[in-house]
């Protein structure tokens, strides 16, 4: 298998949808004539034309608002948020008209879009542009939300994204589009709504996503040193919440932290740990520790950011308090 | 394209049987049989029936809330209209989308949507999937003025501008929104200007109680954007009998305001034009207006005798696909 | 002590506090002419005049955008948004701006203002206007989150929210106005960040707040005939949370349910059991239950969509699978 | 005004300060001393010291994330600009804001705010704020080409018009939003065009390279503001010599652009000007210019030298007031 890295994972993985489905294309800030501000969409500009990958005003919700006209009408849109954090400014039609459609006109529609944006903290960016905000979106049924920790997972979720039927946001981490991976050549799926285990191990088990998979996977191979063996999960699809391989390693370990990049209030970790509580209550042998960012808006300066997101040390400590 | 006597007699009905739906739905909803808002068209029959009649099939359209007049235009019966309107399962919306909620898409009507101005973007999404796949197909998108304050629409109608979008805008300047007369809300004497900072050409149909003034304005602005030259830009003056939606105190109109309009009132002109001009005699009309009466009547007995949603449906149009 | 209802209370409130300091006013869609949707600011205008009760265009980023650029420079603006639901169009200025200015100037600038909104369902307003998003505001620090129970704590809670010098998010109950309860005459203040026992029991812990807390405290009323005594919770403040006498009530009865009206998932109740489970863990006898709305967007049929919602029975019937 | 020998001096001085300190921060960034992004405003400086020459104390300037200019321009001093660049204590924004937030509230400079459009309502509550208040300061908003464009602009010029405001709105033309032109992104011609649909005064200053003609441009249209008759709109022609951020490839320029408008950076031209209308001799210049170096030498040193914030002060300034 060839080892490759995100940003050409979900490269190639737009690439070869467009060329399999005409009616995919890609709208958004700078994503024609620049490349895209990731260099995810260098050279999609010259190869597809202009009518396929469009570069469009600064205007998010007219981005995400026409891809939903776009879709509804039987096209394909993939639109681009630059960052997770100008989502907000698109936040209606996100939550509040593409999750909606289908289901108010008693199945009438269906908006099958994606909406592939960036987000993530640690590069210095100040507290609007730093933000991991996924439970927000993936409060809201009607949404599926996707975020990948893998180049192969995020090649293969974000071509099922685009067959989908449904309005899939698909949130990539800004600083991980250099981690490289194996990813299988070929036709390549990863279903939406599945978690998997990333790592095996008996000892404790780590709930996490995206950045944090990271985190964990590094961890684990610190905690491997000291004798302790961390099964990490990577949760993968937000909504719907797959709870399935969580459980089944916990009813092994019994003890359990989550990681998550974002503030821990209202985040991701909080709802695994209560279903994880209510599904296996028989299992806890320990409290689950919640891994996340400190309660406050990350600041500019590097070293004061970096104390305010989680750490791989930090994952270590959450461990070292459950075994 | 000429009127027959027929096609006469096809709109005038239409327009008896918008105000006769609604004034039925008002008292359904004083009885406690239709819930939620109900934002009625009374008073603004000639735009939307003046729209449909010079529409070609392969034209799409949208609106806001207040939309049961486009509803029963495009042919939705009232059947399905009053059934939408109580919940019923036979609804349009099969229930879930009540009043503000009603499309149908096999008849390229695609609602109905309550959130102000967000379907503004959408409507420029949809002309793009026709632009996309060169249908000759114009989209069609009424607005209230009320709603070209809100950023959506400055979005949205950019985009159209500048991506040359087959779309035709068309406000509604009903003159107030809500309770907020339009002077107080926006900055010009015309709406139409505002089209000015998009380079849309524009303009204002000062009439639009009148139907047929309604058709020769929207004709041609029709036309224009058919023929491949961008978006054109639409205000139509016309004025709301009711309140804005049930249980509105209206304290905000100015004295002997409503008695003013009433006089113009849409059916009453038309009927005036249609006897006057001799195209149509009373007894015709007469004949349209009982036959109206009796939909209306077996409209109310099919919705009441149909059943609400089972409750085992709930989760039925969450997602198209998977959950 | 006098009863008034809900409307009341938080109308008294604003009064009060516009009578105290004439630095304090309010914006939003129909707040003025019409006396705002529900009514609770009827009177305002022709008392205070339109300097003070401004109504605006419908342009929600514009009504917060307004708000926080009047209070800092030293204005105290209490926008109001209709309902929650509209938050989303302006959600780039409550999560993203409102909160970030404080800190993200090295405290040069404070944001002295409240935002106001309607939240909830139940009224068959359909999918897009039904919602109780609660927790996706909480999740961002730099805001304050209030959402009171009771007439008394609204009165309190938001004559402290306008007085702070922090941005605080206010979310009332659309269907709750009516409700009534006793309010402390003259000054009356509740400390933002205090939860608090609203009812006392010894066998089991219900959290919850807003319209939950009703449900809540009508369920513990028929749990008592059948000698089940719950202790009702309100958690008034959704950030910062105050756990303090969450648990205390939980060290007592060792069970637990949380009770919203929002959906579960990424909810209030996820974060609310996460952090009992971890500081309370050798506390609990059973898994902690939570009630919360269906996974669906709201359909607009009033049976499907009380179905959908969580009622009094939920909550009884949670409890007595916790005890 | 007319300006003195030595206010010329003091005004050459600003620009060339904000050059080199900007082509100083350049080569830190390589260094790697200062992250996240820096956007200089190198080409645009006759436009922000054009302006600030003319504002009275008691006018606010707002501005984009492209706000170094500006705050040297209001006499924030480099060593806490540099600071601020460098994320130390002893920014101007104590290293929390970066590049991006710059701000000094007692010299009525409000920042530097990187979420594109979304200071523009904030300004119209500024605004509103001297308004209400009864002073007779004027705000004055500064944004990029490529920010009217979204819904915010709309939203916040639209109420300044509505509420006769007391703000001068500045589109800094600098010919591109990021990699996309102003046609590419802007329907009209020339964006002053935009005020149209707000009925607000406007016009365009077709050359802001030469701080004079700024100056002559920017003083009747405050003027206007100041005299009480409502918002003014000026478009001013600029240029960016330098790429959007670091790290920009600058595929979108037109081949000889940049060196065509280098020919008419704002430095030379004024330095000509000086020269040639025998106000400044070129020894004057010199001199200011050595004096510049020596500043922006000290400022470095300064910067390198100060502490980063203490990791104790991480929650000092999220919320002002109690959590
Ligand atoms: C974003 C948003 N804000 C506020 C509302 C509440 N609201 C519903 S209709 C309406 C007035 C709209 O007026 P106009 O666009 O003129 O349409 P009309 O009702 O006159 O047909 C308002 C404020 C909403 N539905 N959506
Ligand atoms: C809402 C939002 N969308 C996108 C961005 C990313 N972005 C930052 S600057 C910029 C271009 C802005 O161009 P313009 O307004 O012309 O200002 P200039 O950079 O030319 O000074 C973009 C797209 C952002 N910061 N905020
Ligand atoms: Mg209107
Ligand atoms: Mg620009």
């Amino acid at each position: 298998m060839a080892q490759i890295n995100m940003r050409q994972a979900i490269s190639d993985a737009l690439w070869e949808e467009m060329e399999r489905d005409e009616k995919v294309f890609i709208l958004g800030e700078e994503v024609g004539v620049w490349g895209g501000t990731y260099a995810v969409t260098k050279g999609f500009y010259e190869h597809f034309g202009e009518k396929r990958v469009r570069d469009t005003p600064i205007a998010e919700a007219a981005i995400v608002g026409a891809a939903i006209g776009a879709a509804m009408v039987g096209l394909r849109p993939v639109a681009e948020l630059m960052t997770i954090n100008f989502a907000f400014v698109a936040m209606d039609h996100i939550v509040n008209e593409a999750p909606k459609m289908h289901t108010m006109f008693g199945g009438q529609m269906t908006v099958p879009m994606v909406i592939r944006t960036a987000g993530g903290g640690g590069r210095q960016l100040g507290a609007t542009h730093s933000q991991t905000p996924d439970s927000v979106f993936a409060h809201f049924p009607g949404l599926k939300v996707v975020s990948p920790g893998t180049p192969a997972d995020a090649k293969g979720l974000l071509k099922t994204a685009i067959r989908s039927e449904d309005p899939v946001m698909f949130i990539e981490h800004a600083a991980m589009y250099q981690v490289k991976g194996e990813v299988p050549e070929g036709e390549h799926l990863v279903p939406i709504g599945e978690s998997k285990v990333q790592r095996e191990g008996s000892d404790v088990t780590i709930v996490s996503y995206s950045r944090g998979l990271q985190l964990s996977i590094q961890a684990a191979d610190q905690l491997a040193k000291d004798g302790i063996e961390a099964e990490v999960v990577d949760l993968r699809t937000l909504r719907p919440l797959d709870l399935g391989p969580v459980l089944e390693s916990f009813k092994k370990t019994n003890r359990m932290v989550t990681v998550e990049e974002g503030w821990g209030t209202y985040g991701i970790g909080a709802e695994v740990a209560a279903r994880v509580y209510d599904q296996a209550f028989d299992y806890i042998d320990a409290p689950i520790k919640r891994v996340a960012q400190k309660e406050v808006p990350l600041p500019y300066n590097q070293a004061l950011e970096q104390h305010a997101l989680p750490q791989v040390a930090d994952v270590v400590a959450a461990v070292k308090e459950v075994v | 394209m000429a009127l027959k006597k027929k096609d006469h007699l096809e709109l005038y009905r239409q327009m008896v049987l918008i105000r006769r739906v609604e004034q039925r739905a008002a008292q359904l909803y004083q009885e406690g049989k239709i819930g939620g808002f109900l934002h009625l068209y009374i008073g603004q029959e000639a735009v939307s029936t003046g729209i449909v009649s010079v529409r070609k099939p392969q034209d799409r359209l949208i609106t806001a809330y207040r939309d049961h007049g486009l509803a029963l235009n495009v042919g939705i019966s009232a059947k399905e209209v009053v059934a939408e309107l109580m919940g019923k399962e036979t609804g349009v919306s099969k229930g879930r989308g009540g009043s503000m909620h009603m499309a149908d898409v096999e008849k390229n009507y695609w609602g109905g949507h309550a959130i102000v101005g967000a379907h503004i973007p959408v409507a420029a999404g949809m002309a793009l999937g026709d632009q996309y796949m060169e249908n000759d197909g114009v989209t069609i998108c009424l607005m209230g003025d009320g709603a070209t304050n809100i950023g959506f629409f400055h979005e949205g109608v950019n985009l159209s501008a500048v991506w040359d979008l087959p779309v035709l805008w068309v406000v509604e300047n009903n003159q107030y929104g809500m309770g907020t007369a339009v002077g107080r809300a926006s900055a010009v004497e015309q709406i139409r200007q505002k089209a000015e900072g998009y380079n849309i050409p524009n303009a204002r149909l000062e009439d639009g109680m009148h139907i047929m003034k309604v058709r020769e304005g929207v004709e041609p602005a029709l036309e224009h954007v058919r023929s491949g030259k961008g978006p054109y830009f639409l205000e139509i003056m016309t004025y709301r009998f009711e309140g804005h939606s049930m249980g509105d105190p209206q304290r905000y109109r100015e004295k002997g305001e409503v008695e003013k309009w009433e006089k113009t009132d849409p059916i009453g002109i038309y009927n005036n034009y249609l006897t006057s001009e001799k195209i149509a005699t009373k007894a015709d009309l007469d004949k349209v207006e009982q036959a109206v009466e009796d939909e209306v009547a077996e409209a109310v007995e099919f919705a009441e005798n149909s059943p609400d949603p089972a409750f085992d449906t709930l989760y039925d149009y969450v997602y198209a696909e998977g959950e």
